[in-house]
């Protein structure tokens, strides 16, 4: 992919490696970032009969800049009573949890970190990181609030895990893959072979599992919204109730840290949605580079429907954000436990009855 | 003065410029400190609602003070909380900058004479950048108050001390 | 295997985002689950009953504005009934229809902020800033009346201090006309929410006995199934003159008594509150409203007791003359500062997350519980 | 609904005449002067008889009545000696509408009161604010501590007439 492209250009694998790594942090992860922040605050401004920023930049682009460059000035507070090391280790490696699942994420069929046959495997086990970063923030914080927020987390990821792997497997089990990069080429052309729509097989099973994956594709969306703390999931720094949850005792950048790998995740579990169920990168009506006969184009445009279908996941994230209350703790692990894994559970069986028709 | 000071104190092109962008970031992003004392927290919520919209100016209250830039002390300060406002500003990271919202914060307002528990003024206890008069001051009166403190962020200097300031 | 365990004291407050100001809640807990609560109150403790004893009569009702900063007019209704009790005067019936009218609004402006806020602490920041934009129409209408939006000094003893704009009435019905469909856009994001209803149902529930021992009032009695309503049940000012009803709460979701029947009963009586305006608009008599004020307020000795219904409960005003020009002694009855009693009887054994919804649901006031 | 005449009377049926003491005469609300060490029964029958059923306590009110003799202390401010401290408490029946008004004088110099906590648990902090402000004690309340003032607020009772603000609280100037 990207990597033997460079190592083709420069000759030195260790520039190739060291480039491909940086590549998505700077080309997506921080503009996104900072592009869905802003998103946030615009889309709950006109939610909410407001504008949102204004003043900084036109219509306030500059907003999310503005934050950052203030974030990097800021004293960074360490308090007396703070577990020293793991207070400072817990911001990095929650950011690296989801920002080494950014690897295995296909942008398209050429941007792509590393095409590993075992793409979603890593991306679910890699943001497992994130969980040890709260809660190693709950704990070194030395806030009450702060642990309560951890805990929450904790439990909450872990429940939720459960159904997303059990309709991961369901795919899985369908297609004999586990590389993004595969699953995103077997969905290929058209939006009929998503296999949201029943894959891209066109016989009898198809039709059958219509219903079935839209289930799948429900439980899923569901439960990454709470894999991200997202309303109505966001008990882990529910503002109400504890302040600020895990993060409340970080100040400067490592807060931003914290914030960056919010809107990372939210963009990274969208990611494995649309390339579960949504056709990856491929573009829903066919490619305007092989319309025009110009081969370069294709990529692009597989780059344009990705972001734009992982975007548009994560609008509804927002959407749904500032239109729900949150739930309370137990209703939310009762949500997973009771209803979530039960349903995806039985759907993974009845999908796997119908592949085998 | 030595070389270095000289030169830094000088303000040449590299700083002036770091400056303005690092004055131009703190001042279009400040956080405040959601936390309301009194009747002026109403007007101050009024002000962050969709009416005459805070965010606007990039303005967002965070719950927690770690993460603020700004507090804005919205209303009566009492003897009983005045350390508990001092300890909230403490938490805060530098830089940070405080607004005196309404007369009770500014002097002890209408409680000036005969309120026992009253602190008059909460400078007693805290530095305050801007005092916005008024009881309670009007969401335009803050906005105001909001736009001064910007100006006084947007002339201060890592090279000057800060009461040199204009 | 045994496991040490120890229960666990976590501070609310005085700055957390949802103790609707300076409370502070020391909750004791096992996990998350609430084994006590302790209010601590006084962190706005402004020593109203002190400036009453060193102001003149009149000079007392700015600061009865500050008290319940939310409800300035009933607050400063309560107060003037009471002084004209104690003097004996009968004001023109224009004064008490704008007083109604003004009271009423205030109320609706009231609880859309208790709605509001309780929808934020529940996690819909969403309906907040619908509240708010609503309410800044209702401040409008008081600005063009008095020129103040939060604290008046409107209702003089004796009369006003204005009469109602020329425009007033217009933009009244106007406002009456287009919030009726905001409420019901209100009913559907927050009220019916299936998760709002999760989170609010068969929390906190206040058993109607319970709350008569506590002396709750207000919105929260009648949740908890109690025809009560100072406004009928101890007639003052026109009130009787008005043809409204007294929502109560039924148990629709869960529980009578839980806290989406006290938020419930808030919405209802923001239309209740809607038909008095538009029939007080209506009947509006003439006259003059600054007739009635005497020259010089000097009420002989002895005590009086008034009381209206504020949006949070009854707000009494015990006022003790001595003859002079100031009052003896002034003791406020407020309605949060009874209300709050009853935090830890409805808290034991909720979860944390619970506080909030049920704190939210009670809605005080700090300026009025600490005075 | 009963008079508070009737009232009176039920109540000098079960109570000697010492304890009971009305007074109808004065303007605007009639009230019934009780001894502090009985209002504790008193409200409690009054609560409990089927004929009264009064069994919501709308406000307790303290008042500083300042009518003992005023003196100069050291320092030359003006403060009382002797004199008495008032306790008011308003009564309503929710079921049969009728109020009442209870009245309780204890001396200044050492108000002591019983607690009527155990009767009507809205009591419980209206106490506590008397005493934070008056410096009147109720027996057998459950957590007489400050409530409004801090509990370190160790410069007497703000609301007694003769109160003198300190000049200093935790380092804070006070006055102006």
């Amino acid at each position: 992919m990207i990597y033997d492209f460079l190592n083709d250009l420069t000759g030195s694998p260790f520039i190739a490696g060291t480039i491909t790594a940086l590549l998505p942090l700077f080309a997506f992860i921080l503009p996104f970032a900072l592009f869905a922040v802003l998103l946030e605050r615009k889309v709950a401004g006109h939610m909410q009969d407001r504008l949102g920023p204004m003043r900084v930049g036109y219509h306030g682009i500059l907003q999310t800049v503005a934050d950052i460059i203030k974030l990097i000035q800021k004293e960074d507070i360490i308090a007396r009573n703070n577990d020293k090391l793991l207070f400072n280790i817990a911001p990095v490696l929650t950011f690296a949890g989801s920002y080494a699942a950014f690897a295995a994420i296909p942008f398209s069929s050429v941007f792509l970190g590393a095409n590993i046959d075992l793409g979603i495997f890593y991306i679910i086990a890699v943001t497992g990181l994130v969980v040890a970063g709260i809660l190693m923030a709950g704990w070194a914080s030395n806030n009450k609030y702060s642990l309560l927020g951890a805990m929450r987390s904790a439990a909450q990821i872990i429940s939720y895990e459960i159904p997303t792997i059990l309709v991961v497997l369901s795919i899985v089990m369908l297609t004999g893959t586990m590389s993004l990069y595969d699953l995103s080429e077997s969905q290929t052309s058209y939006f009929w072979n998503w296999y949201l729509l029943g894959g891209p097989e066109f016989e009898i099973q198809k039709f059958l599992l219509i219903p079935f994956m839209l289930i799948g594709f429900l439980i899923i969306y569901i439960s990454t919204l709470a894999e991200v703390n997202r309303t109505p999931f966001d008990i882990p720094e529910a503002e109400s109730e504890l302040v600020s949850g895990y993060h409340t005792e970080y100040s400067g950048m490592k807060f931003a840290m914290f914030f960056l790998a919010e809107y990372a995740n939210m963009f990274a579990v969208s990611a494995i949605v649309v390339a579960l169920f949504l056709g990856g990168y491929q573009s829903p009506f066919g490619y305007l580079g092989n319309l025009l006969n110009i081969n370069w184009l294709i990529p692009l445009e597989q780059f344009f429907w990705f972001t734009f279908k992982g975007i548009f996941f994560v609008f509804v994230q927002m959407w749904l954000r500032w239109t729900l209350p949150r739930l309370r703790v137990d209703q939310l692990m009762a949500a997973s436990w009771k209803y979530l894994i039960p349903i995806a559970f039985f759907n993974l069986l009845i999908i796997g009855i119908i592949s085998i028709l | 003065m030595g070389l270095l000071d000289k030169e830094f104190s000088d303000g040449n092109i590299l700083i002036t410029t770091t400056e303005d962008l690092f004055n131009w970031a703190r001042l279009s992003s400040l956080w405040q400190v959601g936390f309301g004392l009194a009747c002026c927290a109403i007007e101050m919520m009024a002000t962050s609602a969709s009416h005459y919209d805070f965010d606007r100016f990039g303005v967002i209250p965070r719950p927690s003070p770690r993460q603020s830039d700004v507090i804005i002390v919205s209303g009566t300060v009492t003897l009983k909380m005045a350390l508990r406002v001092k300890r909230l500003y403490e938490q805060m990271p530098d830089p940070k900058y405080v607004i005196s919202m309404g007369s009770c914060s500014n002097c002890g307002g209408p409680y000036w004479e005969h309120g026992y528990h009253v602190l008059k003024g909460v400078d007693r206890v805290i530095p305050v950048d801007v005092y916005v008069p008024g009881c309670p001051p009007r969401p335009e009166a803050l906005l105001e108050g909001l736009l001064k403190l910007q100006e006084k962020i947007r002339y201060e200097s890592i090279t000057k001390k800060k009461n040199e300031v204009v | 295997m045994s496991v040490r365990t120890e229960e666990m004291v976590l501070n609310m407050g005085p700055q957390h985002p949802s103790t609707h100001g300076v409370l502070r809640l020391e909750l004791t807990l096992d996990g998350e689950i609430i084994t006590k609560v302790v209010p601590h109150i006084g962190y706005l403790h402004r020593c109203f009953e002190k400036h009453c004893e060193v102001m003149s009569y009149p000079q007392v009702i700015p600061y009865t504005d500050r008290m319940d900063y939310l409800a300035a007019m009933g607050n400063e209704l309560g107060y003037v009934i009471g002084v004209e009790k104690l003097l004996r005067i009968q004001v023109p019936e224009r004064v008490e229809y704008i007083r109604v009218i003004m009271a009423e609004l205030q109320r609706i402006a009231s609880h859309l902020v208790a709605i509001g806020t309780y929808g934020a602490d529940i996690g819909a920041f969403t309906p907040f800033l619908y509240c708010f934009r609503d309410r800044e129409r209702i401040l409008n209408l008081f600005e063009i009346t008095c020129g103040a939006r939060l604290l008046y000094n409107y209702i003089w003893v004796g009369g006003l201090s204005h009469d109602l704009h020329p425009d007033f009435v217009r933009l009244t019905k106007e406002f009456i006309k287009e919030f009726k469909p905001n409420l019901r856009e209100l009913n559907n994001l927050l009220t019916y929410n299936k998760i709002f209803i999760d989170r609010t149902a068969n929390v906190g529930i206040l058993p109607l006995e319970t709350a008569i021992n506590f002396g709750v009032t207000g919105p929260m009695l009648r949740a908890s199934g109690l025809k009560w309503d100072l406004r009928k049940d101890d007639t003052y000012s026109v009130y009787n003159k008005f043809d409204f009803d007294i929502p109560i709460g039924e148990g629709k979701m869960g529980t009578v008594g839980d806290s989406w029947d006290r938020y419930y009963v808030r919405v209802l009586e923001m239309e209740e509150s809607l038909k008095i305006i538009e029939q007080a608009i209506e009947t509006l008599p003439d006259g003059d409203v600054t007739s009635a004020i005497p020259k010089k307020i000097k009420p002989p000795v002895g005590h009086v007791y008034s009381r209206v219904e504020n949006p949070r409960g009854e707000l009494g005003y015990f006022i003790i003359s001595d003859g002079s020009t100031s009052p003896f002694r002034v003791k406020v009855r407020a309605p949060s500062f009874v209300n709050l009693q009853i935090m830890d009887e409805l808290c034991r054994g909720h979860l944390v997350a619970d506080v909030i919804a049920i704190l939210g649901s009670v809605d005080i006031v700090l300026g009025e519980v600490d005075r | 609904m009963k008079s508070f005449e009737e009232i009176v009377e039920i109540l000098k049926n079960y109570f000697s005449d010492t304890s009971i003491e009305p007074k109808s005469d004065v303007k605007f609300e009639p009230y019934i002067i009780i001894p502090p060490q009985e209002i504790d029964k008193v409200c409690l029958f009054l609560r409990d008889n089927s004929e009264l059923y009064f069994d919501s306590l709308v406000n307790l009110s303290a008042v500083d009545d300042f009518n003992g003799q005023k003196i100069k202390d050291e320092q030359g401010n003006e403060i009382m000696q002797g004199g008495t401290m008032s306790v008011y408490y308003h009564l309503e029946s929710i079921k049969y509408r009728h109020k009442l008004l209870l009245r309780v004088i204890t001396e200044r110099d050492n108000p002591v009161v019983n607690s009527v906590t155990s009767v009507w648990n809205s009591s419980n902090w209206h106490e506590r604010e008397a005493f934070d402000l008056f410096g009147i004690k109720f027996l057998n309340h459950p957590d007489l501590r400050r409530i409004l003032m801090p509990y370190d607020w160790e410069f007497g009772y703000p609301l007694r007439k003769d109160y003198q603000n300190p000049e200093f609280y935790q380092g804070m100037k006070v006055p102006y």
